[in-house]
Protein backbone atom coordinates (compact mmCIF):
# COMPACT_ATOMS: atom_id res chain seq x y z
CA UNK A 1 0.00 0.00 0.00
CA UNK A 2 0.79 3.68 -0.90
CA UNK A 3 2.20 5.39 2.41
CA UNK A 4 3.62 8.71 0.79
CA UNK A 5 2.22 11.68 2.22
CA UNK A 6 -0.01 12.30 -0.51
CA UNK A 7 -1.84 8.71 0.03
CA UNK A 8 -2.40 9.96 3.82
CA UNK A 9 -5.27 12.05 4.86
CA UNK A 10 -5.74 14.50 6.76
CA UNK A 11 -8.54 15.06 9.22
CA UNK A 12 -9.75 17.60 12.16
CA UNK A 13 -11.50 15.41 14.38
CA UNK A 14 -13.53 17.10 17.60
CA UNK A 15 -14.73 15.97 21.05
CA UNK A 16 -17.60 17.23 22.52
CA UNK A 17 -19.18 16.87 26.43
CA UNK A 18 -18.03 14.12 27.97
CA UNK A 19 -15.56 12.76 25.69
CA UNK A 20 -13.68 16.39 25.19
CA UNK A 21 -13.39 15.88 29.27
CA UNK A 22 -11.95 12.46 29.36
CA UNK A 23 -9.67 12.99 26.27
CA UNK A 24 -8.50 16.13 27.69
CA UNK A 25 -9.11 18.59 24.71
CA UNK A 26 -11.65 19.65 21.97
CA UNK A 27 -9.71 19.01 18.82
CA UNK A 28 -6.82 17.33 17.41
CA UNK A 29 -5.58 16.67 13.88
CA UNK A 30 -5.52 13.18 12.89
CA UNK A 31 -3.59 12.15 9.55
CA UNK A 32 -3.57 8.37 8.40
CA UNK A 33 -2.83 6.31 5.42
CA UNK A 34 -5.32 5.73 2.64
CA UNK A 35 -7.78 4.43 2.49
CA UNK A 36 -9.38 5.50 5.46
CA UNK A 37 -13.07 5.41 7.73
CA UNK A 38 -14.47 7.40 10.51
CA UNK A 39 -13.61 3.94 12.43
CA UNK A 40 -9.65 4.06 11.58
CA UNK A 41 -10.07 7.71 12.98
CA UNK A 42 -11.44 6.32 15.87
CA UNK A 43 -8.91 3.87 16.58
CA UNK A 44 -6.30 6.51 16.05
CA UNK A 45 -8.01 8.96 18.42
CA UNK A 46 -8.15 5.85 21.33
CA UNK A 47 -4.42 4.55 20.88
CA UNK A 48 -2.60 8.10 20.89
CA UNK A 49 -4.49 10.50 23.22
CA UNK A 50 -3.93 9.71 26.97
CA UNK A 51 -7.67 9.42 28.41
CA UNK A 52 -9.07 8.39 24.89
CA UNK A 53 -9.13 4.85 25.81
CA UNK A 54 -12.22 5.48 28.12
CA UNK A 55 -14.18 6.74 24.40
CA UNK A 56 -16.03 3.57 23.30
CA UNK A 57 -14.92 1.97 20.46
CA UNK A 58 -18.04 2.59 18.82
CA UNK A 59 -19.04 6.29 19.33
CA UNK A 60 -22.01 7.90 17.34
CA UNK A 61 -19.83 9.78 14.82
CA UNK A 62 -20.36 12.82 12.51
CA UNK A 63 -18.45 13.77 9.03
CA UNK A 64 -19.09 17.15 8.47
CA UNK A 65 -21.86 18.39 10.39
CA UNK A 66 -23.35 14.72 9.30
CA UNK A 67 -23.89 11.51 11.60
CA UNK A 68 -22.51 8.29 9.41
CA UNK A 69 -21.65 4.89 10.09
CA UNK A 70 -18.39 4.13 11.53
CA UNK A 71 -17.46 2.42 7.89
CA UNK A 72 -17.69 5.82 6.36
CA UNK A 73 -14.92 6.88 4.22
CA UNK A 74 -13.07 10.01 5.36
CA UNK A 75 -11.55 12.55 3.20
CA UNK A 76 -8.89 14.97 3.02
CA UNK A 77 -9.96 17.79 5.05
CA UNK A 78 -13.08 16.60 6.24
CA UNK A 79 -14.12 17.01 9.92
CA UNK A 80 -14.91 13.92 12.36
CA UNK A 81 -16.74 14.61 15.42
CA UNK A 82 -16.86 11.91 17.95
CA UNK A 83 -20.46 12.15 19.74
CA UNK A 84 -21.55 11.29 23.19
CA UNK A 85 -25.33 9.76 23.27
CA UNK A 86 -27.12 12.86 22.41
CA UNK A 87 -29.40 14.21 25.61
CA UNK A 88 -30.70 17.37 23.77
CA UNK A 89 -33.94 19.34 24.14
CA UNK B 1 0.24 -2.46 10.68
CA UNK B 2 -0.37 -0.03 7.81
CA UNK B 3 -3.43 1.07 9.57
CA UNK B 4 -2.09 2.21 12.35
CA UNK B 5 0.44 4.64 11.05
CA UNK B 6 -2.07 7.29 12.10
CA UNK B 7 -0.27 10.56 13.36
CA UNK B 8 -2.38 12.95 15.45
CA UNK B 9 -1.47 16.39 16.71
CA UNK B 10 -1.48 18.29 19.65
CA UNK B 11 -1.61 21.34 17.53
CA UNK B 12 -5.01 23.17 17.04
CA UNK B 13 -6.64 23.15 13.85
CA UNK B 14 -5.39 25.48 11.55
CA UNK B 15 -8.58 26.19 9.83
CA UNK B 16 -8.86 24.91 6.26
CA UNK B 17 -11.19 22.37 6.92
CA UNK B 18 -13.50 25.47 7.38
CA UNK B 19 -14.30 25.27 3.38
CA UNK B 20 -15.53 22.05 4.02
CA UNK B 21 -18.18 22.61 6.35
CA UNK B 22 -21.89 23.71 5.53
CA UNK B 23 -24.05 25.04 7.95
CA UNK B 24 -27.48 27.34 7.56
CA UNK B 25 -26.59 30.70 7.50
CA UNK B 26 -29.78 32.17 8.25
CA UNK B 27 -31.48 33.07 11.38
CA UNK B 28 -29.77 30.62 14.25
CA UNK B 29 -31.54 28.14 15.68
CA UNK B 30 -29.43 28.37 18.99
CA UNK B 31 -29.35 31.24 21.48
CA UNK B 32 -27.63 31.54 25.08
CA UNK B 33 -30.12 34.08 26.09
CA UNK B 34 -33.70 33.25 27.88
CA UNK B 35 -36.27 32.18 24.48
CA UNK B 36 -38.74 34.34 23.77
CA UNK B 37 -42.03 32.19 23.15
CA UNK B 38 -43.75 35.60 21.63
CA UNK B 39 -40.45 35.69 18.75
CA UNK B 40 -41.76 32.21 17.93
CA UNK B 41 -45.28 32.56 18.10
CA UNK B 42 -44.88 35.55 15.58
CA UNK B 43 -42.81 33.68 13.24
CA UNK B 44 -45.26 30.92 13.14
CA UNK B 45 -48.15 32.89 12.93
CA UNK B 46 -50.28 33.73 9.52
CA UNK B 47 -54.21 34.45 8.69
CA UNK B 48 -54.52 30.69 7.24
CA UNK B 49 -52.91 29.09 10.57
CA UNK B 50 -55.84 28.62 12.50
CA UNK B 51 -53.70 25.88 14.98
CA UNK B 52 -50.78 26.48 16.56
CA UNK B 53 -48.79 24.22 19.21
CA UNK B 54 -45.80 25.20 21.36
CA UNK B 55 -43.81 22.52 22.77
CA UNK B 56 -41.31 23.76 26.19
CA UNK B 57 -38.92 21.72 27.32
CA UNK B 58 -37.78 23.13 31.01
CA UNK B 59 -35.18 22.16 33.16
CA UNK B 60 -36.55 20.05 35.72
CA UNK B 61 -36.12 19.38 39.46
CA UNK B 62 -38.62 16.72 40.06
CA UNK B 63 -38.50 13.12 42.06
CA UNK B 64 -36.56 11.75 39.95
CA UNK B 65 -33.73 14.47 39.82
CA UNK B 66 -30.96 14.66 43.25
CA UNK B 67 -31.25 18.37 43.58
CA UNK B 68 -30.94 20.04 40.85
CA UNK B 69 -30.54 23.92 40.54
CA UNK B 70 -29.43 24.01 36.97
CA UNK B 71 -28.34 22.13 33.61
CA UNK B 72 -25.63 23.39 31.50
CA UNK B 73 -26.20 23.05 27.90
CA UNK B 74 -23.29 22.55 24.91
CA UNK B 75 -23.38 21.29 21.41
CA UNK B 76 -21.89 20.16 18.55
CA UNK B 77 -23.06 24.25 17.57
CA UNK B 78 -22.45 24.07 13.47
CA UNK B 79 -24.20 20.61 13.61
CA UNK B 80 -26.75 21.50 15.50
CA UNK B 81 -27.80 24.25 12.85
CA UNK B 82 -27.06 21.63 9.86
CA UNK B 83 -29.63 19.38 11.48
CA UNK B 84 -32.38 21.68 12.28
CA UNK B 85 -32.09 22.82 9.04
CA UNK B 86 -32.06 18.59 7.68
CA UNK B 87 -34.91 18.18 10.69
CA UNK B 88 -37.09 21.12 9.15
CA UNK B 89 -37.17 20.35 5.87
CA UNK B 90 -38.19 16.85 6.69
CA UNK B 91 -41.11 18.07 8.71
CA UNK B 92 -42.03 20.47 5.98
CA UNK B 93 -41.66 17.27 3.59
CA UNK B 94 -44.36 15.61 6.05
CA UNK B 95 -46.41 18.75 6.80
CA UNK B 96 -46.19 21.01 3.69
CA UNK B 97 -48.47 23.53 5.09
CA UNK B 98 -46.80 23.91 8.59
CA UNK B 99 -44.91 26.75 9.68
CA UNK B 100 -42.26 25.38 12.31
CA UNK B 101 -40.14 27.37 14.11
CA UNK B 102 -37.69 26.29 16.65
CA UNK B 103 -34.78 27.88 19.40
CA UNK B 104 -32.26 25.87 21.44
CA UNK B 105 -31.17 27.33 24.56
CA UNK B 106 -27.24 26.98 25.33
CA UNK B 107 -25.44 27.68 28.77
CA UNK B 108 -26.36 27.44 32.27
CA UNK B 109 -30.47 27.31 32.43
CA UNK B 110 -31.93 27.34 35.38
CA UNK B 111 -34.72 24.95 36.79
CA UNK B 112 -38.25 26.36 35.74
CA UNK B 113 -36.65 27.77 32.51
CA UNK B 114 -36.94 26.28 28.97
CA UNK B 115 -33.88 24.82 27.20
CA UNK B 116 -35.85 24.65 23.88
CA UNK B 117 -39.12 25.64 22.51
CA UNK B 118 -40.79 24.44 19.15
CA UNK B 119 -43.86 26.17 17.50
CA UNK B 120 -45.77 24.71 14.52
CA UNK B 121 -48.57 26.18 13.15
CA UNK B 122 -51.42 24.54 10.46
CA UNK B 123 -54.04 25.49 9.01
CA UNK B 124 -55.82 22.70 11.31
CA UNK B 125 -54.99 21.25 14.67
CA UNK B 126 -53.63 17.81 13.80
CA UNK B 127 -50.96 18.87 11.62
CA UNK B 128 -49.69 21.66 14.28
CA UNK B 129 -49.78 18.77 17.02
CA UNK B 130 -47.84 16.29 14.42
CA UNK B 131 -45.72 18.42 13.33
CA UNK B 132 -44.73 19.87 16.76
CA UNK B 133 -44.30 16.37 18.23
CA UNK B 134 -42.22 15.16 15.45
CA UNK B 135 -39.69 17.73 16.09
CA UNK B 136 -39.29 17.52 19.60
CA UNK B 137 -38.85 13.32 18.99
CA UNK B 138 -36.23 14.32 16.54
CA UNK B 139 -34.26 16.71 18.01
CA UNK B 140 -34.18 14.06 20.92
CA UNK B 141 -32.51 11.82 18.65
CA UNK B 142 -30.47 13.27 16.54
CA UNK B 143 -29.29 16.84 17.48
CA UNK B 144 -25.86 17.30 19.25
CA UNK B 145 -26.76 18.93 22.54
CA UNK B 146 -25.32 17.87 26.16
CA UNK B 147 -26.45 18.15 29.17
CA UNK B 148 -24.85 18.07 32.31
CA UNK B 149 -26.62 18.83 35.40
CA UNK B 150 -25.68 21.17 38.11
CA UNK B 151 -26.34 19.97 41.91
CA UNK B 152 -26.83 21.78 45.08
CA UNK B 153 -24.51 19.58 46.87
CA UNK B 154 -22.06 21.04 44.30
CA UNK B 155 -21.55 17.48 41.66
CA UNK B 156 -21.77 17.88 38.13
CA UNK B 157 -23.25 14.74 36.39
CA UNK B 158 -23.84 14.20 32.59
CA UNK B 159 -27.27 13.17 31.92
CA UNK B 160 -27.56 10.46 29.23
CA UNK B 161 -29.74 9.85 26.51
CA UNK B 162 -32.75 8.06 28.72
CA UNK B 163 -32.75 11.10 31.04
CA UNK B 164 -30.94 9.35 34.05
CA UNK B 165 -27.41 10.46 35.05
CA UNK B 166 -24.28 8.42 33.70
CA UNK B 167 -22.67 6.32 35.87
CA UNK B 168 -19.54 8.24 36.28
CA UNK B 169 -20.32 11.83 37.46
CA UNK B 170 -18.07 14.19 35.44
CA UNK B 171 -16.22 16.13 38.51
CA UNK B 172 -14.50 13.00 38.95
CA UNK C 1 -103.64 15.22 24.17
CA UNK C 2 -102.35 16.09 27.59
CA UNK C 3 -98.78 16.61 26.82
CA UNK C 4 -99.72 19.01 24.28
CA UNK C 5 -101.16 21.34 27.46
CA UNK C 6 -98.12 23.14 27.93
CA UNK C 7 -97.81 26.65 28.66
CA UNK C 8 -94.48 28.84 27.22
CA UNK C 9 -94.31 32.07 28.81
CA UNK C 10 -92.99 35.59 27.45
CA UNK C 11 -92.23 36.92 30.44
CA UNK C 12 -88.42 36.66 31.72
CA UNK C 13 -87.31 33.96 34.10
CA UNK C 14 -88.01 35.27 37.98
CA UNK C 15 -84.64 33.94 38.70
CA UNK C 16 -86.07 30.97 41.39
CA UNK C 17 -84.15 28.24 39.17
CA UNK C 18 -81.20 29.54 39.72
CA UNK C 19 -80.32 27.42 43.64
CA UNK C 20 -80.54 24.43 40.65
CA UNK C 21 -77.46 25.64 39.00
CA UNK C 22 -74.13 24.82 40.07
CA UNK C 23 -70.91 26.31 38.43
CA UNK C 24 -67.46 26.46 39.49
CA UNK C 25 -66.61 29.28 41.73
CA UNK C 26 -63.33 29.86 40.81
CA UNK C 27 -61.46 31.22 38.62
CA UNK C 28 -63.17 31.82 34.84
CA UNK C 29 -62.15 29.64 31.71
CA UNK C 30 -63.78 32.27 29.71
CA UNK C 31 -61.89 36.26 29.12
CA UNK C 32 -63.35 39.05 27.01
CA UNK C 33 -60.02 40.16 26.55
CA UNK C 34 -56.61 38.52 24.93
CA UNK C 35 -55.58 35.92 26.18
CA UNK C 36 -52.39 35.85 27.87
CA UNK C 37 -50.40 32.71 27.40
CA UNK C 38 -47.76 34.17 29.87
CA UNK C 39 -50.58 33.71 32.86
CA UNK C 40 -51.58 30.26 31.59
CA UNK C 41 -47.86 29.02 31.54
CA UNK C 42 -47.33 30.40 34.54
CA UNK C 43 -50.14 28.56 35.97
CA UNK C 44 -48.86 25.22 34.96
CA UNK C 45 -45.34 25.43 35.22
CA UNK C 46 -43.68 23.65 38.15
CA UNK C 47 -40.21 22.46 38.84
CA UNK C 48 -41.14 18.40 38.43
CA UNK C 49 -42.57 19.52 34.79
CA UNK C 50 -40.29 19.53 32.41
CA UNK C 51 -42.62 19.49 29.31
CA UNK C 52 -45.28 21.56 28.62
CA UNK C 53 -47.44 21.32 25.41
CA UNK C 54 -49.45 24.77 24.65
CA UNK C 55 -52.26 24.94 22.12
CA UNK C 56 -53.32 27.99 20.40
CA UNK C 57 -56.68 28.00 18.23
CA UNK C 58 -56.62 31.52 16.42
CA UNK C 59 -59.67 32.98 14.00
CA UNK C 60 -58.08 31.95 10.87
CA UNK C 61 -58.39 33.87 7.48
CA UNK C 62 -57.34 31.09 4.84
CA UNK C 63 -58.15 30.07 1.26
CA UNK C 64 -60.90 27.88 2.72
CA UNK C 65 -62.78 30.59 4.13
CA UNK C 66 -64.46 33.61 2.39
CA UNK C 67 -62.87 37.19 3.36
CA UNK C 68 -63.13 36.64 7.61
CA UNK C 69 -62.24 39.45 9.09
CA UNK C 70 -63.14 38.57 12.65
CA UNK C 71 -65.27 35.81 14.26
CA UNK C 72 -67.85 36.45 16.61
CA UNK C 73 -67.74 33.94 19.64
CA UNK C 74 -70.66 33.53 21.90
CA UNK C 75 -71.21 30.85 24.77
CA UNK C 76 -73.76 29.41 26.64
CA UNK C 77 -71.78 30.90 29.93
CA UNK C 78 -72.10 28.98 32.98
CA UNK C 79 -72.66 25.68 31.30
CA UNK C 80 -69.16 26.23 29.75
CA UNK C 81 -67.47 26.94 32.93
CA UNK C 82 -69.25 23.61 34.68
CA UNK C 83 -68.34 21.63 31.14
CA UNK C 84 -64.64 22.99 31.52
CA UNK C 85 -64.67 21.54 35.05
CA UNK C 86 -65.38 18.49 34.25
CA UNK C 87 -63.49 18.30 31.50
CA UNK C 88 -60.48 19.06 33.10
CA UNK C 89 -61.28 16.68 35.77
CA UNK C 90 -61.60 13.77 33.33
CA UNK C 91 -58.14 14.86 31.68
CA UNK C 92 -56.56 15.10 35.54
CA UNK C 93 -58.19 11.72 35.74
CA UNK C 94 -56.01 10.35 32.63
CA UNK C 95 -53.06 12.06 33.24
CA UNK C 96 -52.96 12.36 36.94
CA UNK C 97 -49.52 14.17 37.05
CA UNK C 98 -50.57 16.85 34.71
CA UNK C 99 -50.95 20.37 35.78
CA UNK C 100 -53.81 22.17 32.96
CA UNK C 101 -55.25 25.73 32.41
CA UNK C 102 -57.19 26.61 29.55
CA UNK C 103 -58.94 30.11 28.48
CA UNK C 104 -61.56 30.60 25.92
CA UNK C 105 -61.85 33.97 24.66
CA UNK C 106 -65.95 34.97 23.63
CA UNK C 107 -66.74 38.50 21.80
CA UNK C 108 -65.90 39.28 18.20
CA UNK C 109 -61.90 38.22 17.87
CA UNK C 110 -60.30 39.68 14.80
CA UNK C 111 -57.91 37.05 12.18
CA UNK C 112 -54.86 36.40 14.03
CA UNK C 113 -55.72 36.50 17.77
CA UNK C 114 -56.69 33.38 19.69
CA UNK C 115 -59.78 32.17 21.27
CA UNK C 116 -58.62 29.34 22.98
CA UNK C 117 -55.24 28.37 24.77
CA UNK C 118 -54.53 25.31 26.43
CA UNK C 119 -51.35 25.00 28.85
CA UNK C 120 -50.16 21.08 30.10
CA UNK C 121 -47.37 20.60 31.76
CA UNK C 122 -46.69 17.05 32.90
CA UNK C 123 -43.11 16.02 34.29
CA UNK C 124 -42.49 13.95 30.54
CA UNK C 125 -43.14 15.25 27.54
CA UNK C 126 -45.70 12.53 26.36
CA UNK C 127 -48.45 13.37 28.43
CA UNK C 128 -48.17 16.71 28.11
CA UNK C 129 -49.11 16.53 24.64
CA UNK C 130 -51.42 13.92 24.90
CA UNK C 131 -53.21 15.67 27.48
CA UNK C 132 -53.24 18.90 25.73
CA UNK C 133 -54.35 17.30 22.30
CA UNK C 134 -57.25 15.53 24.67
CA UNK C 135 -58.49 19.00 25.93
CA UNK C 136 -58.90 20.73 22.87
CA UNK C 137 -60.70 17.77 21.18
CA UNK C 138 -63.23 17.32 23.87
CA UNK C 139 -63.69 21.25 23.79
CA UNK C 140 -64.69 20.98 20.28
CA UNK C 141 -67.17 17.89 21.57
CA UNK C 142 -68.57 19.23 24.39
CA UNK C 143 -67.93 22.73 25.66
CA UNK C 144 -71.15 25.11 24.29
CA UNK C 145 -69.50 27.83 22.28
CA UNK C 146 -70.93 29.36 19.24
CA UNK C 147 -68.84 31.01 16.07
CA UNK C 148 -70.10 33.27 13.24
CA UNK C 149 -67.92 34.47 11.19
CA UNK C 150 -67.79 38.48 9.90
CA UNK C 151 -66.99 38.81 6.26
CA UNK C 152 -65.76 41.64 4.83
CA UNK C 153 -69.13 41.75 2.46
CA UNK C 154 -70.63 42.64 5.37
CA UNK C 155 -72.41 39.55 5.83
CA UNK C 156 -72.48 37.46 9.40
CA UNK C 157 -72.64 33.19 9.00
CA UNK C 158 -72.85 31.01 11.44
CA UNK C 159 -70.44 28.18 11.49
CA UNK C 160 -71.39 24.50 11.86
CA UNK C 161 -69.33 22.05 13.86
CA UNK C 162 -67.44 20.95 10.71
CA UNK C 163 -65.73 24.17 10.19
CA UNK C 164 -68.03 25.23 6.96
CA UNK C 165 -70.52 27.94 7.60
CA UNK C 166 -74.28 26.61 7.87
CA UNK C 167 -76.42 27.01 4.64
CA UNK C 168 -78.70 29.79 6.04
CA UNK C 169 -76.86 33.00 6.52
CA UNK C 170 -77.25 34.41 9.86
CA UNK C 171 -77.92 38.31 8.92
CA UNK C 172 -81.30 37.12 6.68
CA UNK D 1 -103.92 12.15 34.01
CA UNK D 2 -103.79 14.82 37.06
CA UNK D 3 -103.22 17.68 35.82
CA UNK D 4 -103.81 20.20 38.90
CA UNK D 5 -100.91 22.81 39.57
CA UNK D 6 -99.50 20.85 41.55
CA UNK D 7 -98.58 18.11 39.36
CA UNK D 8 -97.17 20.30 36.74
CA UNK D 9 -93.36 21.41 36.13
CA UNK D 10 -92.06 24.59 35.48
CA UNK D 11 -88.57 24.68 33.51
CA UNK D 12 -86.73 28.08 32.26
CA UNK D 13 -85.64 27.34 28.63
CA UNK D 14 -82.85 28.99 27.32
CA UNK D 15 -81.32 29.27 23.35
CA UNK D 16 -78.57 30.28 22.30
CA UNK D 17 -76.86 31.85 18.97
CA UNK D 18 -78.62 30.33 15.90
CA UNK D 19 -81.43 28.95 17.56
CA UNK D 20 -81.97 32.06 19.93
CA UNK D 21 -81.86 34.09 16.58
CA UNK D 22 -84.80 32.14 15.44
CA UNK D 23 -86.45 31.88 18.05
CA UNK D 24 -86.41 35.75 18.24
CA UNK D 25 -85.32 35.43 22.42
CA UNK D 26 -82.81 34.12 24.55
CA UNK D 27 -85.44 32.49 26.89
CA UNK D 28 -88.69 31.14 28.12
CA UNK D 29 -90.59 29.93 31.25
CA UNK D 30 -92.29 26.89 30.28
CA UNK D 31 -94.88 24.85 32.41
CA UNK D 32 -96.01 21.39 31.47
CA UNK D 33 -97.68 18.32 33.05
CA UNK D 34 -95.84 15.87 34.81
CA UNK D 35 -94.29 13.45 34.10
CA UNK D 36 -92.58 15.57 31.26
CA UNK D 37 -89.23 15.28 30.01
CA UNK D 38 -87.25 17.06 27.67
CA UNK D 39 -88.37 16.26 24.44
CA UNK D 40 -91.51 17.80 26.20
CA UNK D 41 -90.24 20.59 26.28
CA UNK D 42 -88.65 20.67 22.67
CA UNK D 43 -92.33 20.25 21.35
CA UNK D 44 -94.04 22.80 23.73
CA UNK D 45 -91.52 25.41 22.35
CA UNK D 46 -91.75 24.10 18.55
CA UNK D 47 -95.63 24.30 18.95
CA UNK D 48 -96.24 27.53 20.80
CA UNK D 49 -93.42 30.43 19.39
CA UNK D 50 -92.84 31.61 16.49
CA UNK D 51 -90.07 31.21 14.91
CA UNK D 52 -89.54 28.12 16.73
CA UNK D 53 -90.59 25.67 13.78
CA UNK D 54 -87.24 25.56 12.38
CA UNK D 55 -85.53 24.42 15.17
CA UNK D 56 -84.71 20.94 14.99
CA UNK D 57 -87.03 18.43 16.41
CA UNK D 58 -83.99 16.62 17.91
CA UNK D 59 -81.41 19.50 19.03
CA UNK D 60 -78.66 19.28 21.39
CA UNK D 61 -80.05 19.82 24.96
CA UNK D 62 -78.71 20.51 28.33
CA UNK D 63 -80.74 20.47 31.97
CA UNK D 64 -79.37 22.35 35.04
CA UNK D 65 -75.90 22.79 32.42
CA UNK D 66 -75.11 19.51 31.84
CA UNK D 67 -76.02 17.37 28.25
CA UNK D 68 -78.65 15.13 28.58
CA UNK D 69 -80.49 12.77 26.22
CA UNK D 70 -84.26 14.18 25.10
CA UNK D 71 -85.82 11.31 27.30
CA UNK D 72 -84.30 12.38 30.15
CA UNK D 73 -86.73 13.92 32.95
CA UNK D 74 -87.05 17.22 33.74
CA UNK D 75 -88.12 18.71 37.34
CA UNK D 76 -89.65 21.71 38.39
CA UNK D 77 -87.12 24.30 38.57
CA UNK D 78 -84.85 22.80 35.89
CA UNK D 79 -82.85 24.61 33.01
CA UNK D 80 -83.00 23.57 30.31
CA UNK D 81 -81.22 24.93 27.42
CA UNK D 82 -81.41 24.01 23.76
CA UNK D 83 -77.78 24.17 21.96
CA UNK D 84 -76.85 24.38 18.59
CA UNK D 85 -74.29 22.21 17.10
CA UNK D 86 -71.22 23.02 19.63
CA UNK D 87 -68.33 24.84 17.49
CA UNK D 88 -66.12 26.22 20.43
CA UNK D 89 -62.40 26.40 20.41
Amino acid sequence: MDTTPSARVRVRVRFFARYAELVGRSEAAVSLPLPATVGDVVRCVREDFPGARALPERPLAAVNLKQVKLDARVRDGDEVALLPPIAGG
Amino acid sequence: MIKAACGVRNAEWMGWARSHVRWAEHVSFLTRAAISIDVLLADVSSPGHGGTCLFLGTVRNGPDEHGVTAIEYSAYEEMVEAEFGRLLADARGRWPEARIAVRHRLGTIPVGEASIAIAAAAPHRAQAFEACRYVIEEVKRRVPVWKKELRVDGTEVWVDPSGRPTAKPSHV
